[in-house]
C-alpha cells in the first residue's frame, strides 16, 4: 500500500471499473483535530487575542489552546505545503488547519511552545526577503484576502487576482499585523463578474470588468449552440445573424451591453477581454455578519481603473485611503458600510476624495430601490456642482 | 412685501353676481328638513347620518329639500339630481358595484381638459344623473378664499349644476360634481367673464399645481410657495388646458421638509422649499424649552401626560444625523451634517429657524402605483434659489417636459420613464453631474453601461488580430 | 354684469369664440388673504396649539392670528358652502381657508373672536345629531382623512369612500378632537388602485381592490382599441383572441391576472368590479415627511377586507385597533411606521394581532429588496408556526 | 463528546505513502535557490518576489527547482510546468487578457463534476501547460488537516500534476491546479484508495459544503457545523458528483449570525447556528468588563487606545433592537426582543453566552451576480433543530431541490428562481405558512395575484348576468 508510480499507477484503463471506489466523501474531520480540540469540543468558554494574529482560546475544562494565525497566498507550491508540515510536526504534533480566507492556523498548548513557535515563523523569509508566514490578521485589522484565479488558472478573468493581492497586501501589511481599525475589514477581490470569490459582500472588493462588447469569432456557427449564446445575455443585446457567406453568426447591438461576460463564458466564440477595455471596480461597504446591521451589499465606488500590471498602483492607493480615512473617522465598532451610511454616501465620497459619477448610479433592474427619494441629504461639493449646472445657484 | 397678479383681478362682489334671492336662499325650514324624504329609499345612506361626524348624507338631503323647493326655472338641471345621486349610491352599495360609466369626451371649446365625461348605467332609475360630468376649477394657491367668491361659484354651480362639490379633490381643484353636457360652454362662460377664474387640468396634461400654506402663515416656509404656484400655473395654461403629454404632469410645492401637500409622493415634480446656510438659534429660548417654559412642538402632544421635555431624548438623540449636541450649557449645531429633517426645528421653533439663503430641491418621478409600482419622487437638484420670475425652474422643467414628450410610451409618467431610462440618462437629459445625494447608496452591482466614448480604443475590434493572440 | 340666468347664458353656440377668454388661470391667491395675512407675511415667528384644532400664529410685528379648524366632509353641498361663507363673514372678515386633507380654516385676530367662533361652530349640528364643524385636526392626532370620489362619482373604483370615511371618523373622533397619540396620524382613503389619493404614504391607508380578472363584454371590438387594451395590462395576462362568430376580441389568462384594473381603465367592455370580489386593503406605516426619517411608502398588512357597506365594521375595527396599539406603545414623535421598524413588523403584526399572510409578501418587480436577508428578527407566534410547519421544532 | 464518521477511515501514514525520498525532497540548497532563473523572462513577475508579503512568484519558483532537479520520471508532467505557468502568466500581464481557454469536457469515469478542463491558447510557446486541468479535492470540515494526509497528497500531485495548488478554492475545496488527462484516472484512484478521499464538486450539481469552525475552537457556535457539514456532503455524494440541476447549488453552514463563512452571500442553502432560549450573562463578568479588569471584543481593538470601555455607549447603545439595560447595577436582557446580532456577546464573550437551545436558522437562495445580480440569501425557515441524522434539514432541501429541477431554467440558481416565481410560491412548495420574518417588510405595492380559490363565488362570471346591472 502505497501512492503509485507507474504512468498510469493502479488505474487500469481497460478496466475503469475495477475495484473502482466512488463517492465516499472527504475525510473525516475529527481525526483531523487536534488533541486538545477533540477533548474540549464544545466546551470553550472564551478567547483572548493576546496580540495580532496569536489567540488563546480557554475551555470550561480549564485547558487552553493558543493558535497562531499566518498570511498566506493561497496559490501555494507543494514545497510551501512541506514547510508547513515541518513546522506543524515540529510544534503542532502534526496538525495544522486553513481558514477560509487563505490563512494559516498552527495551534500549541503551552506558552511555551507558542514563543518559540512565533519566533520560528518570524524567522522564516523567502530568499527576496518576504515573510513567508507573517502573523496576524486577528481582530480590528485587515486580514488576508479571499481571491479569486486570474490570469493564473480561469479562462473568463478580466483582471489578475493573485498579484493584485499581493501588492495590496504589501501595503496593507501594517493593518494586516496591527489591530488599529474601528473594526476589521474584509477584503476581495474577485476576476469577473461571476464572482466565484462572492466579493458582493467585503468591506472593499476589487472586481475585474470588461468595458468592451465582444467580438464575434467566424467559426461560431462550429463551436456554439448559437440559440443557447443568444439566450445567455441577460440584456438582449444578441440576435441571430449571418456571415457574408451565408452561415449562422450572431449580431451584437453594442449599445444594449453591460459587459458581464455571461456571453463568452456560454460560448468561446465570443471573446470579451481586452486590454485597453479591462480593468478594477472598487466596491465598499458590504458585510457578512449578522452584528449590530444586517449583512450588505458592498457598493460601486470606482467604476473602473487600470489593470496596471504587476502593482495596480491605482487600485492600492484607492484602497488605502479608503482605509485610512475610515481609520481617522468612524467609531469603534463601526464597519466601513456602517460608518459610510450613518455619515452618508455623499459624506463618504467628500471624505475619501472620491469623484462620484453616473456610472455609480445604479440603473439595472433594482435600481428604483436605491433612489435617494428624501430631501435628507448633506451639502457636499457634489451637490453644488449639480446645482450650478441646473441653474440653481451662480458660479 | 405684497405680490400682484400678472393682470388686473376682476373683484368679486357677490351682491353683483348673484342668482338666488335671500328668500331663495332660505326656502325651507328645519321642521320641513326633519320630515324630508327623498324619493328614493336609501336605508344604508341613512345609516350614515348618525354618529358625531358630519354626515354628507345629511348635508346632501338639504341640498336636495332645498332644489326641491326651488321653481324649476331657477335650476337648469333637473331637481332631483341630489335624490338621484344618492338614489344610486345606494343601489351601489346594494350591488357591490358602482354604477357610472367611463367618460365620453365631453368639455369646452379649445380645451382639452378641466372636465370628466361621466354618465350612469342605469339611466331609466335615475334619470337626472344620467349624464353627469365633472368640472375641475383651478383653486387660488393654498385655498384661502373670499366669501364673495365661493357664493358667487355656489349660485353658478347651484344653477347650472348640481350644487354638489368636492372641496377639494386631490390634486387640489375646487371640484363641481354632474352637470349636462349642454351646460359646460354657460358654465364656463360666466367661470371666466364673471368669476375671473379658469378651469383646472385632466386628462395627459399639466394637472393644476398646488402648493402649501407657505409663509402665509406657517414660520417653516422657506419659500413663496403661492406666488411660484402661481407663476407656474398661469405661464403653463397651454400645457394645464391642451394634453399634448404622454399622461399626466402633477407639480406640488412643499415650503419645507415637512412636505404638507406631500410634494414628494403626489408630483412628477416636486418642488421643496430648504435653505443652504445655518440654522438660526436662539440660546435664550432653548433654555425657556429646557426650564419648560414653553410647550415643545407647539403644544402637539398636549393631550397627554410625557412627562416634562428633555432636550436630549427629544431632541438631540433624534436627529438623525447625529449632529447636535449641548456644550456648555449652549445648544451647539454642526451644519455640515446636518440633513434638514425639520425635527428640532418644530420641536423647538421659538428657538431653531431655517437658515435665510433659502431655495428649493427640486425631485421628479413621484405617482400612484398604476404601472409599475408606486414611486416616491427622485432628489435630482440638491439646492436651486426660487426668485421670481423662476426662469432657471421654467427652464429645468421644459428640458424634462421636451425628453418626456420626446421618448415617454403613452401613459407613462416621467418617474417610469426616468426608471425605464436610467437616472443617469435623465440626468445626461438635464445637462447636470451626477451627485451622490441623488442616490441612497451607489449601485451594488457592477453592471455599468459603458458608452464607446468612455473606453480608450472604442470598440471596434479585429477578431483576427484577437486570434492571433489567442489560438481558438 | 352677473351671472347669467338664461339656459345658455351669455354663451352663443353659433359664436363659440366670441368674446371668448381662456387661459386666465385662477384667482390670485393675494386678494383672497385677510388682511392679518397679507400683513404679516413672511414674518411669523411661531405657532402654538392652544387646543386640540384651535392655534395661534405669533409675527414679529406682534400680530396674532386664530386659526380654527374643522373637519369636514370633502363632498359638500352649496347648502353647506354658503352656511360656511355664512360663519366667514360673521367672525372673520369674510375670509375662510380650505386644507389639503379637506379641513375649513377660520381665521380671527382677538381671543373674544375666537371664543365666539368656537362656540357658534360648536353648537352648528346637523338635524340627525352630527357636528357640522367639528373642531381638531391639529398635532398629535387623527387629522381628516384625504380620499377619493368611490361610487358618488367614479367609474372604477373597488369600494366607496365616502361612507368608509364618514364609518371610520365617527369612531376616530376622539383622536380628532384630542392629541393623545405619539405622533400625528394621516389615514388616506383611495377607491382602487389609480390611487387618486396616493394612499401609498399614509400611516394608515384604505385601498379598494379588485380580485377576480376581467370579464369581456361581447360588443368590446366596437368599444375599444383592442391593442391598447391588451397594451394597457401591466403583466401580459390579455391576448388577442376571437369571438364564435368571427369578431375580435380578448383573452384574459386569468391566473397571470393581479387585478389592477388598468384594462378596465382604458377599456370599458373590460369590467372588472365585483360584488364578492371586492374590498379593501389596509396599508400602514408610510409617510411624507422627512421628519426624522425618510418618506417611506405604506406596507400592506390586511390583504383584504369586506365592502361591509355602510359602515365597514371590519375595516373601522382593524383602524382602531392599529391606532390604540401604537398609541399605548410608540414613542413621543414616533411614526406608526417608524413605530412598527424599530420594533420589527413581525412585532408590529404581533402586537396588532394581524395574521401575516403570503398576500403581504411582494412578489412584484422590486419585491428581492422586501426579502429579509439576515438572521435578525424576532421569534413570534408566526415563527414558530412556519418551524413546526416545516419540522423544525415539535408541536 | 466524539463524533464517528459514516464508514471506517483509512489511517494515513506519509511513511507508508510517500512517493520521494528524503533526498528528492531537499533537493536543491539555498544558494541554487538565489541563481534560479525559469526558462521564460518575467519581469513583472518578478516585480512581485519584492515587499513582506508572502510572495507566490518565489514560492513558485522553488516548486520550478525543485522540478528541474527531479529526474524526468520521477514526474509524470513536464518538468517545466511551473516555468510555463509562470511565463504565460507573465504573457498574460503583457497582453492584459488571459491566455487559458474554455474547458473542455474532461473528467473521472462515472462523475460529471470535479475536475475542470483548462487549456492553454498559447500552447506553442508553453507546451507543458498545454493541457493543464483543474482537481477539486473535498476538503475536511473546517480545513483541519494532519500532515501525514498533506505530505501524501503533495508527493501525488506533484508526481501527478503540477505540485501546485490553492490552499482553498473560494468554495471550500483543496484545488489542485494543473494536470494532464491522461493523470486524471491515476490521481483519482490513489485518492481514493490510498487517502480515502474523495473529488468535491463543480458544474451543474452540489458544490463541496463548507462549514466555519463551529465547536472545535469558538465558544459561539450553536451548532454542530462539521458533523452537519460532514453528514450532508455524504448524504448527498450523487447529487455532489453527478450533475443533475439547473446550475450549482451551493451549502455553507455558520455556527452563529457571526457568519464567518459567509453562507448568508455565498450558498444557495445557508445554514445558521442560533438559538431560541434566552442569552446567557454571568454578571459578574460584566462588572469585570466595567471595571476593565477584561479586555473587550476579545482584545480586537487593542491596537489602538479607544480609552477605557464604556458599557453604555459600547453595548446597550450599539444594540439594534435596544433591549439591554443596566439595572441596578446588574445587565438586563429582554430577550424578546433580542434580534441574535452577536454583538454584545461578541464584545463580553466571558459575560454573555449564546442560549442553549440552539438550532439553525435556514436561509435560501444567496448568488454572485451573473445574472439577476447578486442577492443574499432569504430567511424562510427561523428556526430548525439540527440533531443528527438531521432528517428535518434534508427533507427540507429534498423539497427545495425538486421543485428547483422541475421549475428551474438552464443556469437558473435557486435564488433566481425564487426572485421569478415569488417568495409565496416558494413557501408553497416547501409547504410552510408566511411569516413576517421572512420580509423586512410587508409589500408595498397592492398587486397581490390573488388565487381563485380565494375569492368567493371563484373566478367565472356571466358579461350578460353584469350588463343586466350595468347598461352599456
Amino acid at each position: 500500500m502505497a501512492l503509485s508510480q507507474e504512468r498510469l499507477g493502479k488505474y487500469n484503463p481497460e478496466k475503469p471499473t475495477e475495484n473502482r471506489i466512488t463517492d465516499i466523501g472527504p475525510r473525516h474531520f475529527w481525526d483531523f483535530f487536534p488533541p486538545v480540540i477533540q477533548k474540549n469540543y464544545g466546551k470553550w468558554l472564551y478567547h483572548d487575542i493576546l496580540e495580532p494574529g496569536i489567540m488563546v482560546h480557554v475551555s470550561e475544562t480549564g485547558d487552553k489552546v493558543f493558535t497562531v494565525r499566518c498570511g498566506g497566498a493561497r496559490f501555494m507550491t507543494a514545497e510551501n505545503i512541506r514547510e508547513i508540515c515541518d513546522i506543524a510536526d515540529k510544534y503542532c504534533d502534526g496538525y495544522v488547519r486553513f481558514t477560509t480566507r487563505n490563512n494559516i492556523e498552527f495551534m500549541v498548548t503551552s506558552y511555551e511552545k507558542l514563543q518559540a513557535l512565533k519566533q520560528d515563523l518570524l524567522s522564516r523569509k523567502y530568499i527576496t526577503g518576504s515573510y513567508k508566514y507573517p502573523i496576524g490578521g486577528t481582530g480590528a485589522g485587515v486580514t488576508n484576502i479571499v481571491h479569486t484565479q486570474g490570469y493564473i488558472h480561469c479562462h473568463t478573468p478580466a483582471t489578475d487576482a493573485s498579484s493584485m493581492v499581493k501588492a495590496l497586501m504589501d501595503e496593507l501589511m501594517d493593518y494586516f499585523t496591527g489591530m488599529t481599525l474601528p473594526a476589521h475589514v474584509r477584503i476581495s477581490v474577485a476576476c469577473c463578474l461571476n464572482m466565484c470569490g462572492a466579493v458582493h459582500c467585503s468591506d472593499i472588493a476589487l472586481l475585474g470588468i470588461h468595458r468592451k462588447p465582444p467580438i464575434v469569432d467566424d467559426n461560431i456557427d462550429s463551436v456554439c449552440e448559437i440559440p443557447l449564446a443568444i439566450a445567455a445575455c441577460p440584456v438582449g443585446a444578441l440576435s441571430p445573424g449571418k456571415t457574408e457567406d451565408g452561415r449562422k453568426t450572431i449580431k451584437v447591438k453594442e449599445e444594449r451591453c453591460m459587459f458581464c461576460g455571461n456571453c463568452y463564458t456560454m460560448c468561446p466564440a465570443l471573446p470579451i477581454a481586452d486590454k485597453l477595455g479591462d480593468g478594477v471596480a472598487v466596491l465598499a461597504g458590504g458585510k457578512i455578519s449578522n452584528r449590530i446591521s444586517e449583512p450588505k451589499f458592498s457598493k460601486v465606488i470606482v467604476p473602473w481603473l487600470p489593470n496596471n500590471f504587476p502593482r495596480f498602483p491605482e487600485v492600492v492607493a484607492t484602497v488605502k485611503k479608503i482605509i485610512e480615512v475610515y481609520a481617522s473617522e468612524a467609531r469603534k465598532y463601526e464597519r466601513i458600510g456602517d460608518w459610510a451610511e450613518r455619515i452618508g454616501w455623499e459624506k463618504f465620497f467628500e471624505k475619501c476624495d472620491l469623484p462620484f459619477t453616473e456610472h455609480l448610479i445604479d440603473d439595472y433592474r433594482l435600481a428604483y430601490d436605491t433612489y435617494r427619494t428624501s430631501t435628507q441629504f448633506k451639502y457636499t461639493r457634489a451637490a453644488w456642482e449639480v446645482s450650478k449646472a441646473a441653474g440653481g445657484i451662480d458660479e | 412685501m405684497e405680490f400682484k397678479p400678472k393682470r388686473p383681478q376682476k373683484e368679486i362682489k357677490y351682491e353683483e353676481l348673484r342668482i338666488y334671492t335671500d328668500e331663495e336662499l332660505h326656502n325651507y325650514s328645519e321642521e320641513e328638513l326633519k320630515d324630508f324624504k327623498i324619493k328614493h329609499s336609501i336605508p344604508m345612506l341613512e345609516e350614515l347620518e348618525k354618529g358625531p361626524w358630519p354626515s354628507f348624507v345629511t348635508d346632501a338631503k338639504r341640498e336636495a329639500l332645498r332644489r326641491k323647493k326651488l321653481p324649476k326655472d331657477r335650476l337648469m338641471l333637473d331637481q332631483d339630481v341630489v335624490d338621484d345621486l344618492l338614489g344610486q349610491l345606494e343601489l351601489s352599495f346594494e350591488d357591490g358595484e358602482t354604477h357610472w360609466k367611463h367618460g365620453g369626451i365631453v368639455g369646452v371649446f379649445g380645451y382639452g381638459g378641466g372636465v370628466i365625461g361621466r354618465y350612469s348605467d342605469v339611466p331609466e332609475k335615475y334619470p337626472s344623473v344620467a349624464h353627469f360630468h365633472t368640472i375641475r376649477v383651478n383653486q387660488p394657491a393654498s385655498k384661502f378664499y373670499k366669501t364673495d367668491f365661493l357664493r358667487a361659484l355656489c349660485d353658478l354651480w347651484e344653477f347650472r349644476g348640481s350644487g354638489l362639490f368636492n372641496m377639494h379633490g386631490s390634486t387640489g381643484d375646487i371640484i363641481l360634481l354632474g352637470t349636462t353636457t349642454e351646460q359646460l360652454e354657460p358654465i364656463f362662460y360666466d367661470l371666466t367673464h364673471e368669476l375671473d377664474q379658469d378651469l383646472g387640468g385632466s386628462g395627459s396634461n399639466l394637472r393644476t399645481p398646488s402648493c402649501c400654506i407657505g409663509k402665509a402663515r406657517c414660520e417653516f416656509a422657506c419659500i413663496d410657495t403661492q406666488n411660484l404656484c402661481y407663476e407656474l400655473t398661469t405661464h403653463y395654461q397651454d400645457e394645464l388646458h391642451r394634453p399634448a403629454f404622454p399622461y399626466k404632469f402633477k407639480i406640488k410645492i412643499d415650503g419645507c421638509p415637512n412636505g404638507c401637500v406631500a410634494s414628494i409622493a403626489r408630483s412628477d415634480m416636486s418642488l421643496i422649499g430648504t435653505w443652504r446656510d445655518e440654522i438660526r438659534i436662539d440660546q435664550e429660548a432653548v433654555q425657556a424649552y429646557i426650564r419648560g417654559e414653553i410647550q415643545p412642538n407647539g403644544g402637539a402632544h398636549s393631550g397627554r401626560d410625557w412627562g416634562p421635555f428633555d432636550i436630549q431624548k427629544e431632541v438631540i438623540d433624534l436627529c438623525p444625523t447625529g449632529c447636535m449636541a449641548m456644550e456648555d450649557g449652549k445648544l451647539v449645531i454642526n451644519n455640515e451634517e446636518c440633513n434638514r429633517c425639520m425635527h428640532c426645528i418644530n420641536v423647538m421653533p421659538r428657538a431653531l429657524r431655517p437658515g435665510v439663503d433659502t431655495g428649493v430641491s427640486v425631485l421628479f418621478g413621484a405617482k400612484a402605483p398604476i404601472l409599475e409600482g408606486a414611486q416616491l419622487s427622485v432628489l435630482t437638484i440638491p439646492f436651486m434659489k426660487a426668485e421670481p420670475p423662476y426662469d432657471n425652474i421654467k427652464e429645468l422643467l421644459e428640458k424634462v417636459w421636451d425628453w418626456w414628450i420626446e421618448e415617454g410610451k403613452n401613459r407613462e409618467r416621467l418617474g417610469e420613464l426616468i426608471q425605464r431610462k436610467g437616472l443617469p440618462k435623465f440626468l445626461e437629459v438635464l445637462g447636470v453631474p451626477a451627485a451622490p445625494q441623488m442616490v441612497k447608496m451607489p449601485r451594488t452591482n457592477p453592471y455599468i453601461f459603458w458608452k464607446e466614448e468612455d473606453v480608450p480604443g472604442g470598440w471596434k475590434r479585429d477578431i483576427k488580430e484577437y486570434r492571433q493572440r489567442h489560438k481558438r
